[in-house]
């Protein structure tokens, strides 16, 4: 017999039939079904014992309190702890995806260190008797600090420097204030320390001054829309002259005025280095009483004295032969660059330690990986808002990976001096003065420092716990000084971005949705004629960086709204005014 | 005679879809150790939640790690061939072993052991059978495709199986859950 | 096996939200994402093909400056209670309403994609997975276990934090209670309002704050005269703010909405 | 070389001129497989669709292709069922196009569901309150018996004769047939409805929700009477664009005019329930629901314009065009009146897909809009390519027209001209 094709048909069809009638096939569509939800790329989170750990925020200067959940040791979701008296259970959305830092794509996690060593060794050996070895600190008054002061007074030509802070040694007390005039700071929106201003908020007026209806502004019980450059204007109108051409009516301004005048206790913030808003504060007698003095947390004697503070207005130009900028606590002021490279000698040699290469790492010659939060270990001073010193550390969640530097080891290996326990050292220091109290951030307790043993008052610092000093009654009221008078641009910079390193899931905020603006974002008003994502330049003296345009009717004609990152920072920190160009 | 075919067909489809595809899914993989439930049960007179134990958060411990084992076997108790490579392999270079997890669910079901046992006061053997009793751990048989055990499909004694109950799958959960009038909505176990 | 009907008593969970204390921070989205194992934003999405279970609105009065006045509303999963538009759209079972919690559950590994539901909801408050997810190296290792990761090509929204539930239930057991206490439970957008502005609590239980707050006449729900009864309350004395839960008005367009 | 597939008695062009014809149409399939693999393996980020526009070009072309296709169960509901035998001149061309629209629309929803492999969960977990599961099964439902009723066709072919077996199997699938158009026209019946039904139940959004009778809101009876009322004028369109496209008679000119006056009967009703359900959502079911119409129309472009095209232009006018005699005896009349139809049709798919999306439900809403990406309007003409390709093989190898070859005898009388055999 011979097959014929038929047959093999026949075959094949009984075959189908037959595994037809077997469990075969179904099994495999509810596999396929079943791999659908496990299919290659989809992460597993991993499992383990549930533990709470507690820290210190250091992403900006208020240092709120943080509770984490962990997975084993994983830190997997941060929290605010409720009770504790300065941050009260608040977090911003920065603070609650901190704990992503360490992740970040753009993190920096190289740099030549050998190199930079050497290099700057060179230099401070090249450097001439007037030439300054200077160290930039935008988060003074941290531990971190006084070592960099300690180094710099060893080193011969050691200079250094911090932000301005014409209010130095002065504090807000926003419990006492029950009328605060703000003139364009972000008061709702990451000032001060979040927890602190939203309860007190509950018994003071707010009127902020702006231009721009930022969330303050929508927020504030009364807003004054002023023109655009006319703040310092409206400030002097307030404190008796005319508001003429600052776009609001005199009739409101002498209101204003009056409430400020009676309604005490008033403070006015701004911009520190305004004349007018110290001239408003010493009228209506903030100081004192809404402005108060406040002692620094106690200092080991050994280390003083440390090398002087200077400020970059007292640096003359072309005097710095080696500059190292401790970018590592974020949070800091970012001072233009423009500002910086006019104090650098020719060739000098600039090293930033950083975990982002957003900041000053663009410029600088080196940029060294320092650790992040929570990663690293460092105190945090006092924010604008507390009326008395405070001592917390921000404790180690995350191991930091290998090949990463400490700015402080590195300075003080410069000047031979050993800083490596002064942490402990200023804690014991604290305790030694016995003043104050200490917040268990664990058990919520509060117990007065005289009854701690320095071993304990340390574990409950590292454990997130947090010292406060007692008000001192007989501090005279702090002299508000006026720094040289600044100016104001005709443009604003809001949307707190920072110099730092943000978590990747802040995109739900401005790419996902419209509820902030993204780095490279810039809101007109709608009368600017240009349309929701248009692309266009945002150009100043100082140079130009390409921008996406989002209309807003909040934001009034003829002004730019913008993200405040670094780049723009340097953008626009020095320029009289921006413009926006079609491409 | 074209018939003849047809039915040659048929068998071959038939055994295909009923002897070699059952096999041919399943990939299998010995455990790490030749551990005994029973050794530990009757010897040591360990129950289950000895070594299985609930965290007081409530949450399951599930399989222990290296340490609680240490905690008796840091020098050999026994004689066996299997607790002497035991001691040699994993607990002298203190190397975790990587047990495979027979009744593992899938990542998107929450399963409490503490709410079954603790409220719903189950024994351990209505879900897992008795493994207390098991001399010896089964070979691990992982579903090729979708990467569950075979436990969540059947219970693996027999090769083939007709029936599609005795497993871990959702439809054994819900059928308990139906008969004890605990059903209310997916969320109950999914997340 | 105790029955659960008996011990438990049905909660209907809710929320309400003060508009006048809401600072449009965006905590409670950063918080929601965490929580919940949400990625990080594709490099293609946008404010229309993103993932924002809880998403913060800001809204106006509808004038130009300066006599502009804005409001931030968070929008999440209304939770409807009744004839829940969602859920008797979906073909298979995937969307269903929890009788214990009242809580609008939605099952990812059930979902097809048909987004037959997204059609179906007035608040757009449900999101499709356009992408699969992704994130930065390393980032992984923080997600959360109580929650189970999504894949491409399915629907997901708010669940009011079930895992949550789910934990806090399973403390309770461990004690050897049937039943959660209020203060266990609590959605991770709650407690990251910095302001206090979203309370959450059980519907049902007339002392709860929720429950109290529901009913103050500055009270409102969106889009009420769906007759879809939702679980989340709006709060705001500002007359312009209450008008928000109304339909869109012809004409006036709102002059800008970002959200 | 194909003589031997093409029918007895029939002229079909050269296999060359065949295959320059099928060519282009099988160019576009393939780019539109390519743009419908690049949205199955890459994932719907390939679409332009978003949270918002949840539904795109896809569902619109489901909606319309289904409506169009509704030609296939109502030919056959009125020839089987009410006895039409005058429709027997196109019910094979019907069921080739109902075929081609169903299994295209099946294909497109396999695409835009973003987990193609869990659509089997409908029929395991089915939820039956909802309309998105009655329209699946029973399209494919519908879609086995569309196949079963095209057999036939197909084994009519003379090769296919010449095997014994296939002519038994053939001639039992005929007695087989009445029962099929009865399943078909109940089965179809109720899907156009589901599909109306998938948004007149849309509680959340009340331009598209309507009251109605039982579990159904009136678009699902409006669905059917619009489908029923299209089919036969889509198949009066394609029968008389084959004709021009092959240069033959393939069909007595009563047979049009039936289908026309047929078609025309039936909208007329529609347009009537139409305008009635119109009145009803105006000014009651929307306002109800705290939804004043007018807002709906406050929405550029879509103003009030699209309700009086909807209705009127491509509704009523055509209508009376195909009931008027004097009018449909004119081809080019009858015609162009059948396109109107077809045309209403779509539009009122669109308005009832796209328009529902794009206008907003809360207040800070914007009013959204929507462009499909290369990829969606790529996987769109692939249908159309596959339609054509389908139909231009059933028309050459089987025999859709069975008036075509007294036709052509009747035209044979006069001296045929020899030059004719070269034509299509």
């Amino acid at each position: 017999m011979t097959t014929t094709r038929r047959d093999l048909f026949k075959f094949a069809g009984g075959a189908a039939v037959g595994a037809l009638l077997s469990p075969a096939p179904w099994r495999l569509i509810t596999d396929t079904a079943l791999w659908s939800e496990n299919w290659p790329g989809i992460p597993r989170p991993a499992r383990g014992e549930i533990s709470a750990k507690f820290t210190n925020c250091t992403l900006c200067p208020a240092g709120c309190a943080v509770k984490a959940r962990c997975v084993g040791a994983q830190p997997v979701s941060l929290a605010g702890v409720a009770g504790h008296p300065m941050s009260r259970g608040a977090l911003c959305p920065f603070g609650i995806a901190g704990h992503h830092l360490p992740y970040h794509p753009e993190r920096l996690r190289s740099g030549p260190v050998q190199r930079v060593a050497e290099e700057v060794a060179r230099a401070m050996a090249a450097r001439q008797t007037s030439e300054y070895v200077a160290v930039f600190d935008p988060r003074p008054g941290r531990t971190a600090s006084w070592t960099y002061r300690r180094a710099l007074h060893a080193i011969p030509g050691g200079l250094y420097i911090r932000p301005a802070a014409p209010w130095s040694g002065a504090a807000v007390n926003l419990d006492a204030a029950r009328i605060v005039v703000s003139f364009g700071m972000p008061l709702l929106d990451g000032w001060g320390t979040p927890g602190n201003v939203v309860a007190a908020r509950e018994h003071f007026r707010l009127i902020q001054v702006e231009a721009v209806e930022s969330r303050t502004a929508a927020m504030a019980d009364l807003w004054l829309p002023v023109r655009p450059g006319q703040e310092r204007a409206l400030a002097a109108a307030l404190a008796g002259g005319t508001a003429e051409g600052t776009g609001i009516a005199q009739e409101l301004v002498r209101q204003v005025a009056g409430e400020l005048a009676t309604n005490g206790p008033a403070l006015v913030l701004g911009p520190a280095d305004w004349p007018e808003i110290a001239e408003l504060n010493r009228q209506c007698g903030a100081a004192g009483r809404t402005i108060v003095a406040r002692r620094e947390t106690p200092v080991p004697e050994a280390w003083q004295p440390g090398a002087a503070e200077t400020g970059w207005s007292a640096v003359e130009d072309g005097s710095l032969r080696v500059l190292l900028i401790d970018e590592g606590a974020g949070g800091g002021d970012y001072v233009p660059w423009s500002t910086i490279e006019r104090k650098l000698a020719p060739g000098a040699a600039v090293v930033a330690f950083t975990g982002t290469p957003e900041g000053y790492a663009r410029h600088a010659n080196y940029a060294l990986p320092v650790a992040v939060y929570p990663e690293a270990v460092d105190d945090i001073p006092a924010a604008v808002d507390s009326p008395v010193a405070v001592f917390r550390l921000s404790a180690s969640l995350v191991a930091p990976p290998e090949g990463l530097v400490s700015a402080t080891d590195f300075v003080s290996h410069l000047a031979g001096i050993d800083a490596a326990a002064a942490l402990r050292e200023r804690a014991d220091a604290i305790c030694a003065a016995g003043r104050g109290r200490v917040f268990q951030t664990a058990s919520g307790a509060v117990t007065a420092l005289k009854e701690m043993k320095p071993d304990d008052f340390w574990k409950a610092l590292s454990e997130g716990g947090c010292w406060l000093d007692e008000p001192d009654p007989k501090a005279p009221p702090p002299e508000l000084s006026t720094g040289a008078a600044g100016f104001t641009a005709s443009f604003a910079i809001a949307e707190t971005r920072g110099a730092g390193l943000v978590s990747p899931l802040l995109s739900k905020l401005h790419e996902e949705s419209h509820l902030r603006l993204g780095k490279h974002e810039v809101a007109l008003h709608p009368s600017s004629g240009f349309r929701d994502g248009d692309r266009a330049a945002l150009e100043t003296g100082c140079g130009r960086i390409l921008v996406v345009v989002r209309r807003d009717s909040s934001v009034p004609p003829g002004v730019v709204q913008a993200a405040a990152g670094a780049d723009l920072i340097d953008l626009c920190g020095a320029a009289e005014s921006a413009r926006v160009v079609r491409l | 005679m074209g018939k003849i075919w047809l039915v040659a067909g048929l068998a071959a489809g038939l055994g295909a879809g009923w002897v070699a595809f059952p096999y041919a899914i399943y990939q299998r993989r010995p455990q790490p150790v030749d551990f005994s439930h029973k050794v530990h049960a009757e010897k040591a007179g360990q129950k289950c939640e000895d070594c299985h134990s609930l965290r007081e958060d409530g949450s399951f411990a599930g399989i222990p790690g290296l340490d609680k084992c240490a905690g008796c076997h840091a020098a050999p108790m026994g004689t066996t061939v299997a607790e002497k490579n035991f001691i040699e392999q994993y607990v002298t270079p203190n190397r975790q072993p990587q047990w495979m997890d027979y009744a593992r669910q899938p990542e998107n079901v929450w399963f409490s052991h503490a709410t079954h046992v603790k409220l719903g006061g189950m024994k351990c053997e209505a879900c897992h059978g008795d493994m207390g009793s098991s001399d010896g751990l089964r070979v691990y048989q992982q579903d090729r495709i979708s990467g569950y055990s075979r436990d969540i499909f059947e219970r693996p004694a027999r090769l083939v199986s007709l029936r599609r109950t005795g497993g871990m799958k959702m439809d054994d959960c819900v059928d308990c859950h139906r008969r004890n009038a605990m059903e209310q909505s997916c969320l109950d176990c999914h997340k | 096996m105790t029955s659960k009907k008996e011990t438990i008593r049905p909660a209907r969970y809710g929320m309400t939200i003060d508009v006048d204390r809401c600072n449009g921070c965006g905590a409670c989205m950063v918080a929601c994402a965490v929580e919940n194992n949400v990625p990080p934003a594709h490099a293609g999405a946008n404010d229309r093909k993103g993932l924002t279970w809880i998403r913060v609105y800001k809204v106006d009065n509808g004038q130009d400056y300066p006599g502009k006045r804005s409001a931030f509303v968070p929008v999440l999963c209304q939770q409807c209670g009744s004839e829940t538009p969602c859920a008797h759209v979906c073909p298979q079972q995937a969307v269903d309403v929890d009788p214990a919690t009242g809580v609008v559950g939605q099952m990812p590994e059930r979902c097809l994609g048909c987004r037959y539901c997204m059609a179906a909801c007035p608040y757009h408050a449900r999101y499709f997975n356009w992408w699969d997810p992704a994130w930065p190296k390393g980032m992984e290792k923080t997600l959360n276990p109580d929650v189970a990761p999504r894949m491409r090509g399915v629907v997901e929204k708010c669940n009011f934090c079930y895992g949550r539930w789910h934990e806090a239930r399973q403390r309770a057991a461990a004690m050897g209670k049937p039943d959660t206490e209020p203060v266990d439970y609590v959605p991770a957008c709650v407690e990251a309002c910095p302001t206090g502005a979203i309370r959450f609590g059980d519907l049902n239980d007339a002392k709860s704050e929720v429950a109290r707050g529901a009913k103050e006449p500055r009270s409102f729900r969106l889009l009420e005269s769906l007759g879809t009864e939702p679980k989340i309350y709006y709060q705001s004395q500002r007359d312009w703010v209450r008008e928000i839960a109304s339909a869109p008005r012809p004409g006036a367009e709102k002059g800008n909405v970002n959200g | 070389m194909d003589k031997e597939f093409i029918a007895r008695g029939v002229q079909r062009c050269s296999s060359s001129r065949f295959l320059l014809w099928i060519a282009p149409w099988a160019l576009l399939l393939v780019f539109g497989l390519y743009s419908a693999g690049l949205c199955l393996v890459l994932g719907l980020n390939q679409t332009n669709m978003d949270n918002r526009f949840a539904f795109g070009l896809w569902i619109f072309l489901d909606l319309t292709v289904i409506a169009l296709g509704a030609g296939a169960f109502f030919t056959g509901f009125l020839l089987y069922i009410l006895k039409v035998k005058e429709l027997k001149a196109v019910i094979n061309s019907a069921v080739v196009i109902g075929l081609v629209c169903y299994s295209g629309a099946m294909g497109v929803l396999a695409v835009d569901v973003g987990q193609p492999l869990r659509a089997w969960f409908t029929f395991w977990y089915p939820n039956v309150h909802s309309m998105l599961t009655e329209v699946t099964f029973c399209i494919s439902c519908y879609l086995t018996v569309l196949a079963i009723e095209y057999l036939p066709i197909v084994l009519k072919n003379r090769r296919l004769r010449e095997v014994p077996s296939m002519l038994v199997f053939e001639h039992e699938l005929h007695k087989l047939i009445y029962v099929l158009a009865g399943v078909g026209t109940f089965l179809s019946f109720f899907h156009q409805g589901s599909l109306g039904g998938l948004y007149g139940v849309l509680r959340g959004r009340p331009f598209a929700f309507r009251e109605g009778l039982a579990v159904w809101p009136s678009t699902f009876f409006l669905f059917i009477l619009s489908a029923a009322a299209v089919g036969p004028s889509f198949v009066l369109l394609t029968t008389w664009l084959v004709e021009k496209i092959s240069r033959k008679k393939l069909v007595r000119p009563e047979v049009p005019r039936l289908l026309g006056r047929i078609s025309g009967l039936l909208l007329a009703v529609y347009v009537l329930a139409k305008t009635v359900d119109t009145l009803i959502w105006l000014n009651r079911t929307s306002p109800e629901r705290g939804f004043p119409a007018a807002q709906y129309y406050s929405w550029r472009p879509f103003g009030t314009w699209i309700l009086f095209a909807e209705i009127v232009v491509f509704g009523l006018v055509p209508a009376l065009m195909l009931l008027m005699p004097r009018l449909r005896a004119r081809t080019g009349w009858l015609v162009s009146a059948a396109a109107l139809a077809c045309c209403g049709v779509a539009l009122n798919r669109f308005v009832m897909t796209v328009q529902t999306l794009a206008v907003p439900t809360l207040s800070f809403d914007p009013f959204l809009s929507y462009f499909p990406s290369w990829q969606e309007v790529g996987t769109f003409l692939a249908v159309v390519a596959y339609g054509v390709l389908v139909y231009s093989f059933s028309f050459r190898y089987f025999r859709l027209f069975p008036q075509e070859r007294e036709l052509k005898l009747a035209e044979r009388q006069p001296e045929a001209e020899p030059v004719l055999a070269g034509r299509y």
